[in-house]
């Protein structure tokens, strides 16, 4: 079976820098309705981006009443996606790099390895991530502050899911 | 019966795993990858499970973490669909180890019918006829060179663990026959295959004819009639069939009972088919054995009625099958077509963004198909199956050529023009053709 | 046979005649408002015509540019679908002095069964009982009081020229009676119709049960089973179901007896549909014929596997009816939901664009649609048909429960919750139901 | 039976050239309905796009009630579409007003009402459409040159269908 992928956009880090490739992807609807994600996310109201002799404007506002329907069939917000957007001021999400359970602490009765106000080092275990029977520790990507803990302890976790928000120190 | 399968496909294989779970009252879990997140069977099933990045390695071959996905959620089998996983024994007994019963035959039928010598001497020792060929696996040429000239040309080489048309060569000389051979080596490749190649005789004018069967676990095996997939375009099959059109007297009780006893030989259980070659003669050999739903598995589900999918999770489920005769009754004929994007010869890496979509619809017409709108399919990937049933061969044929032109598919090259062509052509509307008539055509 | 033939709707209509004239080898000619050139049915036929502006009136119901069109692209027939002009004795006749044959009955059996009363007359007289009601259409109030002081409360009142549950209104007292009298004249705006009203007995525990059949000029007739619409919110039909289950003893042939009755009073000839209300005493009663083919016709033509607009056209052109028994076998059973669009109470006006659809498949089942992504639908309008069939009421009620919640459609409001609802409903699948169940449900 | 319409957009004047680039038409009403789609859906109500030489621009706001806008082109471009956007340089079209059948003259071996190149006048007859074997006369809307003759006679023509080019003089 040939791999069929739906049309997606790397989750880009601006958009002066979201380069059109291959010179038709910034007219696909789907590739759009990416940069109308970012504009969401990052409170931008207009959004213009020229190059390879393509170019894209986007404005965003209030238009009456019209059609306000919220359409999320094909990307209900996940977890995940909802907690990005909080991501604004500097915070960063840590993401789990496997699919399994999510634990806080390495045993039952046991402190927590962090808690929401510390201060981790980079390297410094966060927490276990349970999967085919092994403990896997997740380690901290660069220094910061834990802001908050997305996954309850002993609940499941997706490849990619968003596990904390750490904001660096 | 089982509470939540995890289904490790995507999709069109996995929407139909899905409808048969949600007859039965199964909870299910669909796996993506990063890139597919808001793909239909993601958003179909009753929980999604992203289990890694957009390389097919990375994500829907990626056994241990499907298997964390699993176990995580909760679920208690896994339904490999068909392609993919579904042929894998490795796969088949990870699942098993994790204590997550393996939706299709048992681990040692997917590596027995897997290999394909040993599938043969099975088989033939079961008396069965299997085309003259090499009683091992052969990893040299040399090897290779010994046995076509004990058995003459021209010969097939096959990969070992191929499957599908991949992996297959025809040599009409010894001078063809290197490259055959690297063709069939370079299938190791593409998944949990070996690099042993397979020879045999090669049958110029034959017809490709499977029977379909579901075994339970007390080796009661219940027949669900034959289909013809002879038109065959570079050996993947275009159009399947079924009851097979002007079978030589006889020969349909013989094929259904060497398909029997194939599957009795390896006490096959769950959903499989046999295929045969069946040539002018009205001899008949073995070719192989697939250990799982087939893609067309729609044809006997027309004929028959039964639901195979559904059979197959009961059966696995411990479910003795609810089939009462050992051969499940024919009603009718069905024809199949299976419709790829065609990108230019050569281009596998093309990429083309679905543009407007609309299924066929009409009396005796199944479509199957997880297209949408957006999508951005791969140039040779299957995109839709029309399947016509009619009281006759000649009523599902004028359906089926009624369908086909209203299958919309804007901003994908299709072969839709070259199942078109078919179905009018005067030589397929007579019937039978053979394997190499479409592309000698 | 004809070889081009004007098809006069659009839409999955359209759609449902295009496949039965390419599988008789008739050429197509779609027709247009300047809305939908480049709508789904004007692109699948062989020729498109605009006949005018986005308003009904101005393009679908306009008969002199309909029949222009037909004339001028060489049509032989106009086929009128269902819906729209389908039941119009005017458009037929229209259709017949230009030269053009009308795919459907005669034009007089349009028009004595288009006027409700008068049809009732002629039923009645064929010896088939009617409900007490009105012996002429009435257009005064008073005249409807009188009647009703005769026959008693309650009391359904109905336009002349009504149908398909529009302009109808249950009096249950003297006071009620003259809204329900303004909502049946109201009817006249919406067509050819007249201002007449017709009053009748309201049965409150009745089943709504109907007969296809099919007759060819010969008078022939053919019998095609019965199907059960008792399932209706507002009057309007949710889902369609054949057999009906559970129907008294011996009752299902007075019924198809009564339906052969009735056409054969008027001579019918072409598809048709008699229906009856079925009272829980087991007497029934006739309501009206349907002079076309059925929006539900895919019920009987899974129950039967005869192809309705297939043999309408056949018997159009004069053949006879292929079926060779007075009474086709019926195998299996079916149900069908009709998914509307679902706006907002009163908010007839609003338009939603479709931004994602996906037909459900699978085994048994059948789905009708002319959706695309990309499409503006008005907020009641019919997105989808999906039939299921099986071996028995079971197989086909789990079938389409797997189906239903594999149904996409984003971006507009819809009735699949209520479906799926009244599938789950233990009192609808013990069944039978009351036509007045589901609204008070 | 109630009323369909397909979202689309006004063919409008805008893009300086028509240059659909390879097969991916931005002008395709599904394409641009798909990004009204995309525009109700997140609340944009200005969005333009340029590139390989075309350059779309929608600007959302209401239209009554309906949220999608008019409707004008169609997914084939069929010879109307094709010669209205030709129609620039103050050439104008006059169409069909019924479906029917063109004839250029009042009978057989009779000269036809007009020949490219000459100037009709206001109210001026300029052919027969016949319908239900009703002759029709239709009349120039305008003073102005005969550019050219888009439907030869005899030839079914269909509602709205331009029959020929004029340019006001």
């Amino acid at each position: 079976m040939s791999p069929r992928r739906r049309a997606s956009v790397r989750a880009g880090r601006s958009p002066a820098t979201h380069a059109p490739a291959g010179g038709r992807a910034l007219f696909d609807p789907r590739e759009l309705g990416k940069l109308v994600g970012l504009m969401e996310e990052r409170g931008l109201v207009e959004l213009e981006i020229e190059g390879g002799g393509e170019r894209v404007r986007l404005v965003r506002g209030r238009v009456g009443e019209v059609a306000a329907p919220e359409i999320e069939a094909s990307a209900r917000p996940t977890r995940s996606a909802r907690r990005s957007a909080d991501a604004d001021g500097g915070v960063r999400p840590i993401t789990s790099p496997m699919v399994g359970t999510f634990h806080r602490a390495p045993a039952p009765e046991v402190p927590a390895f962090v808690e929401v106000g510390d201060v981790v080092e980079r390297g410094q275990v966060l927490c276990l991530v349970e999967a085919m029977k092994m403990m896997n520790e997740i380690e901290a990507e660069f220094r910061g502050r834990v802001v908050e803990i997305l996954v309850e302890s002993g609940r499941p976790v997706e490849y990619g899911e968003p596990i904390f928000l750490v904001e660096p120190v | 019966m089982f509470r939540k399968i995890l289904i490790a496909n995507r999709g069109e294989a996995a929407l139909r795993v899905m409808r048969a779970c949600r007859e039965l009252g199964v909870a299910t879990i669909a796996v993506c990858s990063t890139a597919d997140r808001g793909a239909l069977h993601a958003r179909l099933a009753d929980e999604r499970v992203c289990v890694g990045p957009d390389r097919l390695e990375d994500s829907y071959l990626n056994v241990p973490s499907i298997l964390a996905a699993a176990l995580s959620r909760g679920a208690d089998a896994v339904h490999p669909g068909y392609g993919l996983l579904a042929e894998s024994g490795d796969f088949a007994e990870a699942c098993e180890r994790s204590g997550l019963a393996f939706v299709g035959p048992r681990v040692r039928h997917l590596r027995l019918m897997g290999d394909k010598p040993r599938a043969r001497r099975i088989v033939e020792k079961a008396g069965v006829r299997v085309l003259p060929g090499s009683v091992e696996p052969l990893a040299d040429l040399a090897d290779v060179r010994a046995v076509a000239d004990e058995i003459g040309y021209p010969l097939l080489v096959k990969a070992a663990a191929g499957g599908g048309g991949r992996g297959l060569g025809v040599a009409r000389d010894a001078e063809a026959l290197a490259s055959a051979f690297a063709l069939a080596r370079s299938e190791r490749d593409r998944g949990f295959g070996n690099d042993l190649v397979y020879v045999e005789r090669y049958l110029e004018r034959a017809r490709h004819v499977e029977i379909q069967l579901l075994a339970d676990r007390d080796r009661r095996v219940v027949l669900l009639g034959e289909r013809d997939c002879s038109v065959q375009r570079a050996r993947r099959k275009l159009v399947a069939e079924g009851p097979a059109v002007d079978l030589p007297r006889g020969l349909r009780g013989k094929l259904a009972a060497a398909a029997a006893a194939a599957a009795a030989a390896v006490g096959y259980t769950n959903v499989g088919s046999v295929e045969f070659l069946v040539g002018d003669d009205g001899e008949f050999y073995f070719i192989e054995m697939n250990t799982r739903v087939q893609v067309d598995h729609a044809v006997p589900e027309a004929l028959t009625g039964v639901d195979l999918v559904r059979e197959g999770i009961l059966v696995a489920a411990g479910e003795p099958v609810s089939i009462g005769a050992a051969e499940a009754s024919v009603r009718g004929h069905a024809i199949e077509c299976r419709i790829r994007a065609a990108g230019p010869r050569g281009a596998t890496s093309a990429r083309y963004a679905v543009r407007a979509f609309h299924s066929p619809g009409g009396l005796g017409i199944r479509v199957a198909s997880a297209l949408e709108v957006g999508d951005v399919v791969a140039g040779d990937e299957v995109l839709v199956k029309v399947l016509a049933h009619g009281a006759t061969r000649a009523e599902a044929l004028a359906r089926l050529r009624a369908a086909l032109p209203e299958v919309v598919i804007d901003g994908v090259p299709t072969d839709l023009e070259l199942h078109r062509g078919v179905l009018a052509d005067p030589a397929f509307a007579r019937g039978p053709v053979h394997t190499t008539w479409l592309d000698a055509r």
